[in-house]
């Protein structure tokens, strides 16, 4: 029996050690790749002020294009936004982008209607993206607040790192591979961090009524990004992107807001219900410059 | 018994082979400048990296100074270059302010034999100061060694970090003239200044022992590095010996160093006490000027 | 005059013309050679050690001749202690005298009394512990009476101070050596290349593996606070191939000399970091050395009969006396008890004499589990090297502890990539003539002779070309 | 309890300790423990299934000892009877009355009548025609004699649940695992070390092969209409290893767990995908259920005695029960007529011997392992069609040719490096398992490197995210 045990102890240890030297080896070099926007921030993103960044989900990722707006106003804005993921993984962003030793003027929160509303308390599907930087204590706190079994694979990853790496090995083992011969590949995403659906053969239709949803910015997330913004001088704005059948209604709020949800009014715009097309990109960029033209003059 | 001799002696005259390939790939700049004559030069100039100033315009005159060089080696180098030069040609002996504490073999570098060992390559035996035999071995060994790294192995040659040059000129050359100072100013006490009065004194004497013409000169420096010595230490390190050398030998002496027309122009200089090639320029045609009114005095 | 130095390039052909020459003429013309180049050989550092290592001959050729002279055994027992005493007295006090003297300082100043040490400087003379251990075998076997003394003084004196292993060993013992002074050396070839083999691969070891090393382990040693665990565990490994390759190079290079002019030496390394457990790497690092201590201190002192608390205090004896034989400092003896502490479970549980034969003997790789012991062992021995390389023991201490927190999962720092290959290439050499003597005895005997000259010329090549910055041998100052 | 879920790495460990602590302690104390364990193991799922399978044990055990005891034969054919009642009884009502019921209506809506039937919602419980067939196998074997049925209950039950081959097989044989549990088990750390190299590649076969085969599996059968012919027979055959990684992984992980508690159960694939006929493929595949119906149905139905007609009758016989078995479902019942439509001319023509002791392949016979291995895909299409009609459609579909495109397989990156994932995978379990064939072994010996290598590619080609549950606990 104890020959057993000393064997079976030899296999699990050499078998530990070759799966955490790997995994930590891939997270190093995704660390040093800009395959994803954790990295993108820190290896391809070299100026250190921005007036603007986008924090938002895959609708803040396709409805502002930061280059229409940059050129129209001549300011410097970056895309943070990344998809499948919420207001939680946005104040996460927001932190690694601070954390990283960068500023910026204003920050531009994008999500849907319900999404200031709804807050549910479970890791998203795309926060495994900072997994690389488990180093860090406020991406360990992170994924320690949600109780659900991928937080808890991916906090226990700081130490075993095979934990996260081999449940996420599509979409970090295979990644980090191929950053390994292409570092400067980025997933999706061009310099600005923008990305943008093709134009659908969609029916080219009037929208004429929009349902009305209210708004009371009652996640607990929104409050937290705005100490965040305070704290380090950041101006924060709400924008709710043009949606194909929903209107968004803000009664008065302590929040900056700007609210586009009912500014595009025809479905040719529109990738799916709640996404544009890079035609209504274009449009969407434009109006945003002309409000977001307002709050730069007035301070 | 025989037989193995004959094997050793044959591996060893195949290794010597391949040394002599490998040490003949690649000649080295400085020792071809100072072995390759096609003329008989009328006027040279001797000196350290400040000797670099001077730019002839014909090949008539030729540079014969060396980075970090010492008077010792000065002396040295006339006594190997003498007789390629015609009668009555001009001998320009630069001395920094420094010059006169520096040791002979610099012993002073971090890496004691990294300024002799070019010297090994060409001077006489005789004239290398405390020459060793294990030495000359170990030139020629390391010698083979660069020749090898730097066609095999690229790396070899660090590539130095691009300094972020957002500082202006006039700032460069300020911070330049303050690190150079302090390095200087220990050299200047580095070793015993009388030995290389000796020298100094001694190299006058065999050029006009010759029929040759000695000159000092003191090159011209930017007020930046001037105003980092005070007078009183320059009287105590550097005119002392000067004066005391003129007298004795009546040498006609050039002092360039506070030259207003050279001085405050910063554009002239590549840092703070070597000039640039339009510096080079306009301080040649005013040393040849000079340097042809005391021909004609001489005459 | 260090063997990769250009003196002794020139100095050898020298020695081995005229020891050739001299065939011709009786054994004592040979021999005195020896002992000149030996002098000449041991003078070049400081010919004032001279006299040091003459005294010792004398002393103990006279002894040796007494012994066998005397029967009643009280004098001889007497005669036997003086040789120890002398010998151990000089190495004591050229080697030990500073340490004690600031123990002795240190501890007076815990207590409160402040004395001015006067600690004359004395300087080591190279190699002095193997050749009065060297004399110590010999008289301690004429006392024994395993060995007739020798009446020819230039004899016994070739022997203690013959050139290649005078410095750092390996200590030979003199029933193996001293009757090989007696014998006519005839000149084979074979031998003798074999020597020259050994002596280059020595030298590979030495300026290839160990000098390369040494470079980043200084570097790593000197401010391990600022690097990373990784690079600390980094340092730790290149440290142990460090003293490996310097020490068995060194010895490989005396073998091959000695071969070189006739004579057969012990091998003094077995592929130490090939032993699959501690006792088995102590039966292969240092082999004249610790076959010394177990011959003269550990069966004297009852071995391994006896109850299991007697081994146990042998065994720690053993070790720290073999720690602090390396140097005068705390740090040595910290390494040899490290190594008894890793030595003993294995001796209580009567495991030590598991792993007798070579590693993996018929297949060409080791069984995963003899791979695992391996790495183990060469982990731990890695461990007990921090102690032998750093300063003090805190250093040590703080070392080890800033090897284990998160950062040693960082990049550690950067090599050259040639000194990778290298080390690889020499991993691979030795486990393939892991079965031999030396890496590359009969590695290449069945392959054609282009083939075998173009590798000879390839080693002497890289030898020159990629060699590290000349270190002196670690193993200079014991 | 799934084998590659937490719950069993840790449920495994500690039942490990404590069966060899109880090794100093006398018999039937180890085999309580094992009971619990299968009965924690089993009522993991839904405690309500162990009723079913503790009055099963009950019901065969009394019957074993009633059968020993009266010795006149119309009693103990009786008593029989009454046992295969049971079981078989037991199986249909969960297993399969939905089918009848539903066949039953549409049977009469096809004549024009309206009833509405009242379907209770029964739950399958899982494995329970494994344990059912095996109980019935130690009832027949005790009726004629080959076995002395126990007279230790706890052994018997342990013997009906032991947790390692409770849910998914191999259907052990009485005469095989029962006489195992009477002995005293002592550790052999060699046996135990092959167990844990065979728990690590049945979980390769599953976690890495199984799992990443059903990505593009379920996504082309699902929506089997919009797929080009090419797509549909990879699909098919990516099916093929689905399945076979899948039930022979469970199989391996179940034997290895047993080797670690020291008892031996018998090999449930012999790499069936190497076999060059249909013949030799029902040899090497799932062979303690076809074994069991060789020995309880096709001998007692005259076997290959008799005439031709009735020999071809039994095959027939053999392979709709067996289809039937796997599934209350007219596919499984269809997929066990195409293969008897395949054994037959090997049947007629005596060919369905010949490669009985040929071990090794040579490279010559390798079309027709390929043929085999189409024939067995085409098959596999019913198994994992929905209904008929879809699995018919699908046939067609693959027919038309109209395009021979496979862009599912590279359209997007995470598709793109599936299919690398597969096919590496693929060829690694392959590479093996031909080694495995050429040196005539019965399973896949894995040294201590390769277990490592595996285990790596475990770790980093595994799908964890959905760990989809064993094909076969539906059965």
């Amino acid at each position: 029996m104890k020959l057993f045990l000393k064997k079976i102890s030899a296999l699990f240890i050499v078998f530990v050690a070759l799966a955490m030297l790997m995994s930590f080896g891939s997270l190093y070099f995704l660390r040093h790749s800009s395959f994803y926007k954790s990295s993108f921030l820190v290896n391809q993103v070299p100026q250190d002020n921005f007036d603007y960044v986008i924090l938002g989900a895959s609708d803040g990722l396709t409805t502002l294009n930061t280059k229409v707006i940059d050129s129209v106003l001549s300011i410097e804005g970056l895309n943070l936004s990344m998809d499948d993921t919420s207001l939680s993984s946005h104040y996460l962003m927001l932190q690694h982008f601070l954390a990283e030793g960068k500023q910026t003027k204003y920050c531009i929160l994008v999500s849907s209607a319900s999404g200031f509303d709804t807050y549910t308390n479970t890791l998203n599907n795309n926060d495994y993206r900072f997994l690389m930087y488990t180093n860090r204590a406020y991406v360990t706190e992170y994924y320690k607040q949600f109780p659900d079994t991928r937080a808890k694979i991916l906090y226990y990853s700081k130490w075993m790192p095979q934990l996260g790496v081999s449940y996420y090995n599509a979409e970090l083992f295979y990644p980090s591979l191929m950053s390994l011969l292409k570092p400067e590949k980025r997933n999706h995403f061009d310099d600005k961090g923008n990305f943008t659906y093709p134009v659908l053969n969609k029916t080219n239709q009037e929208i004429t009524e929009f349902k009305a949803v209210s708004v009371e910015f009652s996640n607990p997330y929104v409050a937290r990004i705005m100490t965040l913004c305070n704290e380090n001088n950041i101006e924060l704005i709400c924008y709710f992107p043009p949606h194909e059948s929903k209107k968004a209604i803000i009664k008065s709020s302590e929040y900056h807001f700007i609210n586009h949800s009912s500014t595009l009014t025809n479905t040719a715009y529109f990738y799916d219900e709640i996404h544009v097309n890079h035609v209504g990109r274009q449009l969407s960029s434009l109006n945003f410059a002309e409000t977001f033209r307002t709050y730069k003059t007035n301070d | 018994m025989r037989n193995f001799i004959f094997k050793v002696i044959l591996f060893s005259i195949l290794i010597v082979v391949s040394f002599l390939y490998l040490y003949s790939k690649r000649s080295n700049p400085l020792v071809d400048n100072f072995t390759t004559h096609n003329n008989n030069y009328e006027i040279i100039n001797l000196g350290n990296s400040h000797g670099a100033n001077i730019k002839y315009r014909d090949n008539k005159g030729k540079r014969f100074q060396r980075a970090g060089n010492t008077l010792y080696y000065d002396l040295q180098n006339y006594k190997y270059l003498q007789e390629h030069l015609v009668d009555n040609a001009m001998v320009i002996i630069p001395v920094s302010y420094f010059s006169f504490g520096l040791d002979e073999n610099r012993t002073d570098y971090i890496d004691p034999n990294a300024f002799v060992n070019y010297y090994y390559m060409f001077l006489p035996s005789s004239s290398i100061y405390n020459y060793s035999f294990k030495k000359n071995i170990q030139v020629y060994l390391n010698k083979v060694k660069e020749n090898y790294h730097s066609v095999i192995d690229e790396r070899f040659f660090l590539v130095e970090k691009k300094v972020n040059d957002s500082l202006s000129l006039e700032e460069k050359l300020e911070h330049h003239a303050k690190m150079r100072s302090e390095t200087h100013k220990i050299m200047a006490e580095y070793s015993d200044p009388e030995k290389n009065v000796i020298y100094l004194s001694a190299l006058i004497e065999d050029i006009i022992k010759n029929g040759h013409q000695p000159v000092l000169l003191t090159m011209p420096y930017a007020d930046h590095y001037n105003s980092k010595f005070s007078e009183a230490w320059l009287d105590e390190h550097y005119y002392q010996y000067m004066n005391k050398i003129i007298d004795t030998y009546q040498v006609p002496y050039l002092n360039y160093s506070v030259d207003e027309r050279i001085s405050t122009n910063d554009s002239l200089f590549s840092n703070s006490d070597h000039l640039n090639d339009k510096g080079r320029i306009y301080f040649s045609d005013i040393l040849f000027e000079d340097l042809r009114k005391i021909q004609v005095l001489n005459q | 005059m260090l063997f990769n130095s250009i003196d002794f390039a020139i100095f050898l052909p020298i020695v081995f013309a005229l020891y050739w020459l001299l065939t011709r003429y009786p054994l004592r013309a040979q021999n005195s050679l020896l002992v000149i180049a030996s002098y000449v050989f041991y003078g070049w550092w400081d010919w004032r050690f001279l006299s040091l290592i003459l005294f010792s001959t004398v002393v103990d050729y006279c002894i040796g001749v007494y012994l066998n002279k005397l029967s009643d055994d009280r004098k001889r027992k007497y005669l036997l202690w003086t040789s120890i005493g002398v010998n151990i007295g000089l190495l004591m006090f050229f080697k030990y005298f500073n340490f004690f003297v600031d123990n002795f300082v240190t501890a007076f100043t815990f207590f409160g009394a402040a004395i001015k040490p006067t600690s004359l400087n004395i300087i080591l003379p190279v190699g002095i512990s193997f050749y009065t251990f060297q004399t110590l075998s010999y008289t301690i076997d004429v006392y024994k009476r395993k060995l007739e003394p020798t009446h020819d003084f230039i004899q016994f004196s070739a022997f203690v101070s013959f050139f290649p292993q005078l410095v750092a060993g390996p200590i030979e013992r003199a029933t193996s050596l001293l009757p090989q002074f007696t014998m006519k050396r005839k000149f084979d070839k074979i031998q003798a290349a074999d020597g020259m083999r050994q002596i280059l691969w020595g030298l590979f070891k030495k300026i290839i593996v160990a000098d390369n090393c040494a470079k980043y382990v200084n570097v790593i040693f000197e401010n391990y606070e600022t690097m990373s665990g990784s690079s600390l565990m980094l340092g730790a490994v290149l440290f142990a191939f460090q003293i490996y390759g310097d020490f068995s190079g060194y010895s490989d290079i005396g073998i091959g000399t000695a071969r070189l002019f006739g004579f057969n030496l012990m091998q003094n390394f077995a592929f130490p970091y090939f032993s699959r457990d501690i006792a088995e790497f102590w039966r292969r690092w240092h082999i004249s050395l610790s076959t010394w201590f177990r011959d003269y201190v550990y069966i004297p002192l009852g071995g391994s009969k006896g109850s299991i608390l007697f081994q146990i205090r042998n065994v720690f004896v053993i070790f720290l006396v073999s720690g602090f034989w390396h140097g005068a400092n705390w740090t040595f003896i910290v390494w040899g008890a490290i190594n008894a502490l890793l030595f003993l479970p294995l001796l209580i549980g009567k495991r030590n004499r598991v792993h007798k034969d070579i590693v993996a003997k018929d297949s060409s790789l080791p069984s995963f589990f003899d791979f695992v012991k391996i790495l183990m062992t060469f982990i731990l021995t890695c461990i007990a090297w921090v102690f032998f390389r750093s300063d003090t023991i805190s250093d040590a201490y703080h070392y080890l502890a800033k090897m284990i927190n998160i950062s040693a999962f960082d990049y550690p720092i950067e090599l050259q990539t040639y000194v990778y290959v290298f080390l690889v290439f020499f991993v691979i050499m030795e486990w393939l003539g892991r079965r031999q003597q030396y890496a590359i005895e009969k590695t290449l005997i069945n392959y054609p002779r282009f083939f075998r000259w173009s590798f000879y010329y390839a080693i002497t090549m890289i030898i020159f070309l990629y060699g590290g910055e000349t270190q002196n041998f670690i193993y200079f100052q014991f | 309890m799934l084998f590659n879920s937490i719950d069993f790495a840790v449920f495994l460990p500690i039942v490990f300790a404590l069966y060899w602590l109880l090794a100093k302690y006398p018999l039937r104390a180890q085999n309580s423990l094992l009971v619990i364990a299968s009965y924690v193991f089993y009522g993991w799922w839904d405690w309500r299934f162990l009723s079913l399978i503790l009055f099963s044990t009950i019901v065969d055990y009394s019957i074993g000892l009633a059968l020993n005891k009266t010795s006149e034969d119309k009693k103990r054919k009786r008593l029989l009877w009454t046992s295969i009642v049971v079981n078989i009884g037991l199986l249909m009502f969960f297993k399969y009355f939905g089918f009848f019921v539903d066949n039953f209506v549409t049977a009469f809506t096809f004549f024009g009548a309206e009833i509405q039937p009242n379907n209770l919602n029964i739950i399958l419980p899982v494995g329970i025609s494994f344990y059912t067939f095996q109980t019935l196998s130690y009832t027949i074997d005790v009726y004629k004699r080959k076995l002395e049925p126990t007279q230790d209950f706890i052994q018997f039950a342990t013997f009906v649940s032991f947790f390692p081959q409770l849910v998914a097989g191999p259907i052990e044989r009485a005469k095989h695992l029962l006489p195992q549990f009477e002995v005293k088990r002592h550790f052999d750390s060699n046996f135990a070390m092959s167990g844990v190299y065979l728990i690590i590649w049945g979980l390769f076969k599953k976690v890495v092969v199984a799992d990443n085969c059903a990505f593009f599996v379920n996504q082309i059968f699902n929506g089997s209409s919009s797929y080009s012919s090419a797509e549909l027979v990879l699909g098919a055959v990516l099916f093929g290893f689905q399945i076979y990684g899948d039930f022979s992984g469970y199989s391996d992980i179940a034997i290895g767990v047993a080797r670690l508690f020291g008892f031996s159960l018998m090999v449930n694939f012999s790499f069936p995908y190497f076999s060059r006929n249909i013949a030799e493929f029902w040899r090497r595949w799932h062979i303690s259920l076809s074994t069991w119906f060789r020995d309880y149905v096709y001998i007692p139905l005259g076997g290959s005695r008799g005439n031709k007609s009735k020999q071809i009758r039994n095959v027939l016989i053999v392979f709709l029960v067996s289809g039937f078995w796997h599934g209350a479902n007219w596919t499984y019942i269809i997929w066990g007529a195409i293969h008897a439509m395949l054994f037959l001319p090997l049947l007629i023509f005596k060919r369905n011997r010949t490669y009985v002791d040929q071990y090794t392949i040579t490279y010559k016979q390798l079309p027709k392992i390929v043929t085999t291995f189409l024939l067995v895909t085409l098959a596999w299409i019913f198994f994992r069609a929905d209904t008929a009609t879809h699995a018919i459609n699908y046939i067609i579909d693959i027919c038309r040719f109209e395009s021979l495109s496979v862009v599912t397989f590279y359209k997007n990156g995470k598709s793109l490096l599936f299919s690398v994932i597969i096919v590496v995978s693929i060829l690694v379990m392959l590479a093996f398992e031909f080694k495995s064939v050429q040196k005539h072994q019965k399973e896949v010996i894995l040294s201590p490197y390769m277990a490592i290598f595996i285990a790596i590619l475990i770790t980093f080609m595994g799908v964890f995210k959905n760990p989809s549950d064993f094909i076969y606990f539906q059965f």
